[in-house]
């Protein structure tokens, strides 16, 4: 014996020194060890930091989004601007469009400025114009459902415009808007006096986190709720198809299918459509859905589906390496006592794969939650300011857009206020995407052990 | 499948904050359902428009080019051969760069000779020498050259080739000495591969491809104070706190400029309706006409207001929506 | 105890339980068992001996079809159980392997609970009508296995946290419950202490009352202690095949000889 | 919505053929389960899927055909002078069924009694006006023709949901007494149910192939119309892309290639050893705590809208690498080399983080799931975790984590947004990391939504890079494959 | 074989290699070894006896710390190897276990070549200087763990595609192959034939001129053949330790009596 540890070159001596004294070659060892750890600490670092500093750039760039500046103003609903015929005929109010409601924003502002006791050489239309265009909607809208208010007076809550917002904000200040033909220093002048007396003021906004999407040309009245929504659908339509068909298609593969070129091609197909760009998920999605299926455009439904080609692969690719992790021990063990090769997969392989799935899950509804691309030729990317759904039915059918797709739009619109909503739909996008996860988080953690 | 009652619009992003205010304000004053507008470029809201008549095409395309010939063939194989064509105002297209940079007063020629691959100097093309705009105009200061101009993607590329660029090339003679060497066996085929040397651009990084939007442009500014950009006129409004425009031939952009066309960048604005689903799409003319009405379209409306170039010729569109006139003749 | 005393057992002749011929078994290239022809009885205890690598499991996996799970494994000739080819493309292989249990020879326990290890087999036969039922069977199985008084106060522990000994008990027990015809048992007692040892034996001996158990084994005590019929493999051949007492006294080929007088544990 | 009804109706009664198929099998084994082939449940279950599967498959096929039929005989009534010219058939149809649908809800609000709306004349009643009340829109006045269509259309729907219910019923009771009688003692139930269920694991598995049919068939026309106009060669061999809206461009898909197989190989450069470590960190040296919090964490960064990376790269990666490689004398390493904030580097490093989950969260799974007796075996003989890891371990999980750096791959060369952000959209051929570039995938959004005229080279060209672009990227995949099945280390 | 020739082999007393003192282990609330004391000398074979699950396992596993991979399991009390305590901070368990060499209860191999198995170790201790020295120490240790000829022709097939005995022997081979100074065998002859358990045994006789060796075993004629101390474990406590045929002949405590009196296999 001793024959071999004389044999044995150099290094040996480590077995035989003290164990509080690391030789030389186990120094070298710990030390590489210590840096492969390191490795490890600096790559989940790495990860972590740049999470935090986008995170840190979303929220301090969006948390703007979730404040507005209202003006609170008595608006007289002068009879003869809104019925002239005095008859309440809803038919004959409809007639009068938003434009026909300027003048009462007007005159509404006039009395205000008038009341308080401002001093301003602005025209009435200049004094309205710190309004949002969307008081006049607001207005008619009101008037409408209560025609018999008509002569009334009645105090309305408006959205002041995005540069008064701004102006509020930070974002706007005297220098920057010497070249902008939409506000001027005597309207900022009107503000600061209505905020001193308590009539505009900055609040929570919860219309961004519930309302629709709004034009160009009032981005204050501006939300994520609907796009929300039809964003929750699609993932309702994606979570319902792609983790169900991804699960029985990968066990499919994996456990039951014979081992053949023809399981080779479907493998690889299958690997191949997650390298498949996803904007021609859209093409395809038109393709099908809505030139040959027929189904509605710009449908949640429809994206739904289009996300779901998307996500299978993902779902199905970590589905199966999961299913070949476990070890075939557990397989033996059940078809042993008899169990078919069904329940085996069902009852012990499945629960095992389980986290990889899961994860698998994870990241393919986070790429799908996150997508415009294939969204944009089906009809979702744009201006699309539904009602929010009513019905399961109305939710999938009825044309909305999605949350991506609303931030995409949002980023490239010219008003400045745009970008702020940009990024304050992305704190949504993440709050939605983190609650989602979430659930599957704590599911793959309960499925979690080591055998 | 249930019937389809709102009116389904795509197209152009340049015509999509347009079409986005006069949908909002059509939903809100009507009884139809707020119309539906899809981005997504001209050519995809063409093409989607061309593929069909029925209820699962859309209704109207909105377009910052007028639709090709080939492409009314291409809509007409496939059914769809009464189109409305409707010219909603212009774009105008400025060049702007950093609020706080040196201001610019640029003739066509400048910008053929900032950015061409070749210029003309005594009398030969050489590679473009320019590293700055003091190289190009004495008049300039000493900033580098960095343009950031739209991807080919853009059809405000095509604007800034024809009337920017061309017209620089040919100001500066070398459209002329380009047109005498280019090979071709037709005086056309020369012409063209003139017109093609002239518009290649330097790939040495001074001129930069958006392939983006006005934000990238701007965002690029920001991250580089040289930077000179190419916008759309109701993006640059929006966004004066941020940049400075540039005249282009002594004109400064603005809407009155451009409608009365001093101001020679510009592009109309387009959008067109299949005529077939008139009367069955609910609300598709009421939206049509509500567009082009003068107090959404007209100098004085919100369109116009935005940065629409009003079209001074608004009344004769009007007359074309109303009277369903369909491109290349009545029906 | 000594070796003699299993000698003289009785050893009639039962009716042919499972019937192999000609069987060949090839993992990829390598051909793994040669042309075996075997017939083992029903009531009976068939012990497989042989060195280590010589094709006990491999063999033994034929009968319930386990093999079918190796992808390179491939098995010709004829293997029948009851009259019934089960190699058959009619035959079920989930059925068959309800009819023959096996024990593995690396216990395998399901990184479940004691009890759903054991419960699991009868859960899927449909065994128990009740929880009351079921906590019988696991219990009785258990106690079958030798580990009850071990495991029953942590019925809910996982079995994968078992010493190698409980695992293999576990194993035993999990492949009575479900009552199998056949009980195919890969050196069943490797890691177990002779009383336990002793418990299983006593066991199997049971068992053979109501079914027919085939047991691999390296000891040549516990083969002559508790089977009837032995065979004894060689380099993937039966070299020999006959009463217990028979082949221990009085082999007739010499490498079953060598085999057996060689023997040391 | 009677077809609501009809599916609650099924599921009833195969609710109720479990609960009887389940009985009776028992039954017929005199109440002794284990007399059973197969567990009772299956016995259940397969009386409710026989009740169930064919009456709803024929119900799903009759909701989609009845339409189409109801829609071929009422167009046949609509008189050839009605379609107006330039218009289709299909587009007086879609008029028929706004009309009819808007009858059907005035019925079920109450607005109009069901033999009213029978009765209704179009010349004595505003329809347009009333369906406008309940929130019906119709493009136009209603013509007679157009009623009378609506109505036989009301009428064949009516009639047709009468006899689909009646069909899908009966169906049902025979799927139900068809099963029901076969349950036996030793009926192989759970043989039955599992073909079945077999059968929707393979239809699953075509869909993947279905797919693929689709995407091809979907690119390959529109493709061929491109080589109709452009010269293959010119594509394939080309060096050049430079599309115009004159026509007659340099459209070859080589550099966007280049570009793409370049941004790439950054990005995968970036994730996958930090994705490689930090799973490893995560699955072998993290407490049980850290894990539960930095794994889902880092899962964030697979959700953050791709814009937000893009403008990450644009403002703070790009400057900042202009500031170590840009700006001669004032940068930080005093060189040139870089001439603006986009570049390859810039989109590579930013998708790099992007993918980072992708490698992380799969991997640790799948390194996870590796037996500890394997790790066990190798401490034994002495080795250091990290041995232990890199050769005992990643071997074993190869192929999950191989499966983890090609779907992190593929998104690489799918991504637009970061691309178009971080590295600009010039194609060329160039080594220096420090240069703009593109890639073939955005240049097939920016080629599809752009304004160029859809019928020309310029915007079809996007199809044929698409179909290039998979063909490409199947060789890829079959080369991971070989890959994997060659290394590939079983272990147990 | 009988039991006594192994009682009257010579028990020198050498020096101690491994002390432990007051070793209790936890697995979350349960007390799998209580108080234990004991001395493993140098240059001796020491025998691990006892019940399955009394512990045995758990005592060899923190000789060389491998229960530190395991979560749940708390180890307190002293241990230490010539006179150095493993458990104290500055010890890196990773040079421990090279010293301290272990072969597992269930079979363990890589997933990676029979080569690759028996060549890991010297790779990563860097006992080879090149191809040639590491084939030879392959060589060698398969042949001491009995199993060179059955594998010498297929070295590069996986380890895993073996039958259970071979992977045990192969195990063994593995962790000879690094030299450890004590090496812990757990149950290492529990699948293999009498032939082979005999090489393997000689193997131990041999290894004990320069090493010192600890094995557990289910076989007391195992143990008596081979060890020269023997410990007895029973519910977690060493019940008695001593010379191997004091043990077996005149054992001092009635557990031990009965546990080796009531023998069977
Ligand atoms: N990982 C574990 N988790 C919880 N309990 C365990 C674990 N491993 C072993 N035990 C328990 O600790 C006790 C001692 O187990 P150990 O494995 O040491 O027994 P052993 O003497 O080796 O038995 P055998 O001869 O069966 O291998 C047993 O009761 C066992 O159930
Ligand atoms: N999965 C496999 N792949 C390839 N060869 C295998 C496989 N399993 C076993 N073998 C080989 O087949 C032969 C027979 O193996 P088998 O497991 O049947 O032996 P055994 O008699 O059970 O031995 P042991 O007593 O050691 O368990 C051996 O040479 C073995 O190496
Ligand atoms: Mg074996
Ligand atoms: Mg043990
Ligand atoms: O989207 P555009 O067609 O206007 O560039």
């Amino acid at each position: 014996m001793t024959d071999i540890s004389q044999n044995t070159p150099g290094p040996e001596g480590s077995h035989a020194g003290s164990l509080l004294q690391q030789s030389d070659r186990t120094r070298k060892r710990n030390a590489a060890e210590r840096r492969f750890r390191g490795y490890g600490i600096a790559a989940i670092t790495v990860g972590l930091l740049m999470l935090a500093v986008l995170v840190f750039t979303i929220v301090s760039r969006g948390t703007g989004a979730f404040q507005q500046t209202f003006i609170t103003l008595d608006v007289e609903l002068l009879e003869s601007k809104l019925d002239k015929s005095g008859t309440r005929d809803l038919d004959a109010i409809k007639k009068v469009t938003t434009f026909g409601y300027a003048p009462l924003i007007k005159n509404a502002v006039q009395a205000k400025v008038v009341e308080l006791g401002i001093e301003t050489d602005l025209k009435a239309k200049a004094m309205a114009g710190i309004l949002s265009k969307n008081a006049a909607a607001q207005l008619r809208a009101y008037v409408l459902e209560n025609p018999d208010q008509i002569g009334e007076t009645v105090t309305f809550r408006f959205l002041a415009s995005s540069r008064v917002d701004g102006y509020l904000k930070g974002r706007v200040s005297r220098d920057s808007i010497v070249n902008d033909k939409s506000i001027s220093p005597a309207q900022l002048d009107l503000v600061d006096a209505l905020v001193t007396a308590g009539v505009a003021a900055k609040t929570f906004n919860l219309d961004f986190i519930t309302g629709a999407d709004a034009s160009d040309a009032r981005p204050e009245a501006a939300g994520m709720g609907v796009s929300m929504m039809g964003s929750l659908f699609m993932m309702l339509v994606v979570l319902a198809l792609a983790l169900p068909i991804g699960v029985a298609a990968s066990i499919y593969l994996e456990e039951f299918a014979p081992k053949n070129w023809l399981t080779d091609v479907i493998e690889v197909n299958i690997s191949n459509l997650a390298a498949v760009p996803s904007i021609v998920f859209g093409i395809l999605g038109l393709a099908v859905f809505i030139n040959y299926m027929h189904l509605p455009m710009s449908a949640p439904l429809v994206g739904g589906l289009v996300l779901t080609l998307m996500t299978l692969p993902t779902v199905i690719i970590s589905t199966r390496a999961s299913l070949k992790s476990v070890p075939p021990s557990i397989r033996d063990a059940a078809l042993g006592v008899g169990a078919s090769r069904m329940q085996a997969v069902f009852h012990h392989v499945l629960p095992l794969a389980a986290p990889g799935i899961l994860t698998g899950t994870i990241i393919g509804l986070a790429q799908a939650l996150g997508e415009t691309a294939p969204l944009l030729l089906i009809g979702m990317v744009g201006f699309i300011a539904s009602n929010a759904p009513e019905t399961l039915a109305d939710g999938l059918l009825a044309p909305n857009s999605a949350m991506p797709a609303q931030i995409y739009e949002w980023a490239k619109r010219a008003d400045p206020a745009f970008y702020e909503r940009a990024w304050g739909g992305i704190i949504i996008l993440l709050i939605f995407l983190v609650t989602m996860n979430t659930v599957a988080v704590i599911l793959r953690r309960r499925f979690e052990r080591r055998w | 499948a249930a019937a389809r009652d709102q009116v389904q619009v795509a197209g152009s992003s340049t015509v999509l904050p347009y079409a986005s205010i006069v949908a909002e304000a059509f939903g809100e004053n009507f009884d139809f359902p707020t119309p539906v507008v899809e981005s997504g470029g001209s050519s995809a809201g063409l093409k989607r428009f061309c593929e069909g008549v029925g209820e699962n095409t859309i209704d109207v395309a909105n377009a910052s080019r007028r639709i090709k010939e080939k492409e009314i063939k291409a809509c007409a194989e496939n059914g769809v051969t009464d189109i409305i064509e409707v010219q909603i105002g212009y774009d105008g297209i400025v060049f702007a760069n950093d609020i706080k940079g040196n201001a610019f007063e640029y003739t066509p020629t400048d910008w053929f000779l900032a950015l061409s691959d070749e210029i003309l100097v005594d009398g030969k093309m050489v590679a473009n020498p320019n590293k700055t705009w003091a190289d190009v105009n004495s008049a300039f200061p000493a900033q580098n050259i960095q343009a950031f101009i739209p991807g080919t993607k853009h059809g405000t590329r095509e604007v800034f080739e024809d009337k920017v660029i061309l017209a620089g090339c040919e100001a500066t003679g070398a459209f002329e000495h380009l047109l005498e060497h280019a090979e071709g066996d037709s005086d056309k085929a020369k012409k063209k591969a003139a017109e093609k040397a002239c518009i290649s651009l330097r790939t040495d990084g001074k001129s930069v491809d958006i392939d983006g939007d006005y934000t990238e442009t701007l965002a690029r500014i920001e991250s580089n104070k040289d930077g000179i950009g190419v916008f759309g006129l109701a993006f640059y409004e929006n966004n004066t706190d941020k940049l400075q425009v540039a005249t282009m031939s002594g004109v400064v952009p603005t809407t009155e400029s451009i409608a009365e066309g001093e101001y020679p960048v510009s592009r109309p604005l387009f959008f067109y309706v299949k005529k077939a689903h008139i009367g069955v799409i609910p609300g598709l003319k009421e939206y049509a006409e509500f567009f082009v009405a003068d107090e959404v379209a007209g100098p004085d409306g919100p369109l116009a207001e935005y940065g629409l170039v009003a079209d001074p010729e608004l009344s004769k569109t009007q007359a074309v929506v109303s009277e369903e006139e369909v491109i290349g003749g009545n029906s | 105890m000594n070796l003699m005393t299993a000698l003289d057992k009785d050893v009639q002749t039962q009716k042919t339980k499972i019937a192999a011929k000609n069987v060949n078994v090839y993992y990829g290239e390598s051909h793994a068992i040669k042309d075996v022809n075997v017939e083992i009885e029903d009531n009976t205890v068939t012990a497989f001996i042989g060195p280590s690598g010589c094709g006990k499991s491999t063999f033994l996996r034929c009968l319930n079809r386990m093999n079918d799970t190796i992808d390179i494994c491939r098995v010709t000739g004829d293997i029948s159980i009851d009259g019934e080819d089960i190699y058959d493309s009619r035959v079920d292989p989930v059925q068959l392997r309800a009819k023959v249990g096996m024990v593995f020879q690396k216990p395998n326990p399901f990184p479940k609970s004691i009890y759903d290890n054991v419960a699991y087999g009868p859960r899927i036969h449909g065994l128990a009508a009740n929880k009351a039922e079921l906590d019988e069977i696991v219990e009785k199985s258990l106690r079958r296995g030798a580990i009850w008084d071990e495991v029953k106060d942590r019925l809910d522990a996982p079995g994968t946290g078992l010493s190698g000994g409980q695992q293999q008990r576990l194993c035993i027990a999990r492949a009575v419950a479900t009552e199998p015809e056949v009980l195919l048992m890969d050196e069943p007692c490797s890691a177990l202490d002779p009383i336990a040892t002793a418990q299983i034996e006593e066991l199997i001996d049971e068992l053979r009352n109501s079914y027919s158990v085939v047991i691999v084994t390296h000891s040549m005590q516990q083969a002559a202690r508790v089977s009837q019929k032995t065979a004894f493999f060689h380099l993937g051949n039966l070299v020999e095949f006959g009463a217990t007492g028979q082949i221990f006294t009085n082999p007739e080929d010499p490498r079953t000889e060598s085999y057996i007088t060689g023997r040391i544990g | 919505m009677p077809t609501v009804w009809l599916v609650i109706a099924l599921l009833a009664l195969s609710g109720l053929g479990f609960v009887l198929g389940r009985n009776r099998a028992l039954a017929s084994a005199g109440g002794n389960a284990k007399a059973l082939h197969s567990l009772p449940a299956y016995y259940g279950h397969n009386v409710a899927f026989s009740a169930l599967v064919p009456a709803l498959a024929v119900l799903a096929i009759w909701s989609l055909a009845q339409p189409m039929v109801i829609e071929n005989r009422v167009s046949a009534m609509i008189p050839a002078e009605l379609v107006p010219e330039n218009s289709t058939l299909g587009l007086v149809m879609s008029d028929v069924r706004r009309l009819a649908e808007g009858l059907d809800l005035a019925v079920e609000q109450g607005v109009l009694s069901p033999t009213d709306a029978r009765n209704l004349d179009s010349g004595e009643t505003d329809i347009r006006a009333r369906l406008g009340e309940i929130g019906v829109a119709l493009g136009s006045d209603v013509r007679p023709e157009v009623l009378t269509a609506a109505q036989s259309y009301r009428s064949l729907a009516n009639k047709g949901q009468i006899i689909m219910s009646v069909i899908v019923g009966l169906l049902a009771m025979v799927g139900f007494a068809w099963a029901y009688g076969r349950t036996h003692k030793d009926f192989r139930a759970r043989n039955v149910v599992e073909q079945g269920i077999m059968a929707l694991l393979i239809l699953a598995a075509s869909l993947a192939i279905l797919t693929t049919v689709g995407i091809v068939f979907s690119m390959l026309f529109e493709s061929i119309n491109f080589f109709g106009l452009h010269a293959w060669s010119d594509f394939f061999f080309g060096t050049t892309w430079a599309p115009n809206f004159r026509g007659d461009s340099d459209l070859s898909i080589l550099p966007l290639l280049w570009g793409t197989l370049y941004i790439s190989a950054i990005a995968l450069l970036v994730a996958v050893p930090v994705g490689l470590f930090a799973a490893i960190y995560l699955s072998e040296y993290a407490s049980g705590t850290t894990r539960a919090f930095a794994k889902p964490l880092l899962e964030i960064l697979a959700g953050i809208p791709t814009i937000v990376y893009g403008l990450f790269a644009l403002l703070t990666v790009g400057p900042l690498l202009v500031k170590f490689f840009g700006q001669g004398e004032d940068g930080i390493l005093g060189v040139e080399w870089m001439s603006g904030a986009t570049s390859v580097l810039t989109a590579g490093l930013v998708m790099g983080i992007m993918l980072i989950p992708f490698v992380s969260s799969l991997s640790d799974d799948i390194i996870n799931a590796v037996p500890q007796a394997m790790r066990d075996g190798s401490l034994g003989l002495g080795a250091t975790k990290s041995e232990t890891i890199r050769q005992v371990v990643m071997p074993a999980a190869l192929p999950g984590i191989v499966g983890a750096v090609l779907l992190a791959a593929s998104r690489a060369i799918g991504e637009t947004m970061i691309v178009v952000m971080g590295a600009g959209a010039i194609a060329k051929f160039s080594l220096n990391p420090l240069e703009s570039m593109t890639t073939i995938t955005t240049r097939i959004v920016s080629q599809l939504t752009g304004d160029t005229d859809f019928a020309s080279p310029e915007t079809l060209v996007a199809f044929a890079l698409g179909l290039t672009l998979f063909v490409l990227t199947l060789g890829l995949n079959v080369l991971a494959l070989y890959i994997v099945r060659k290394y590939r280390e079983q272990y147990d």
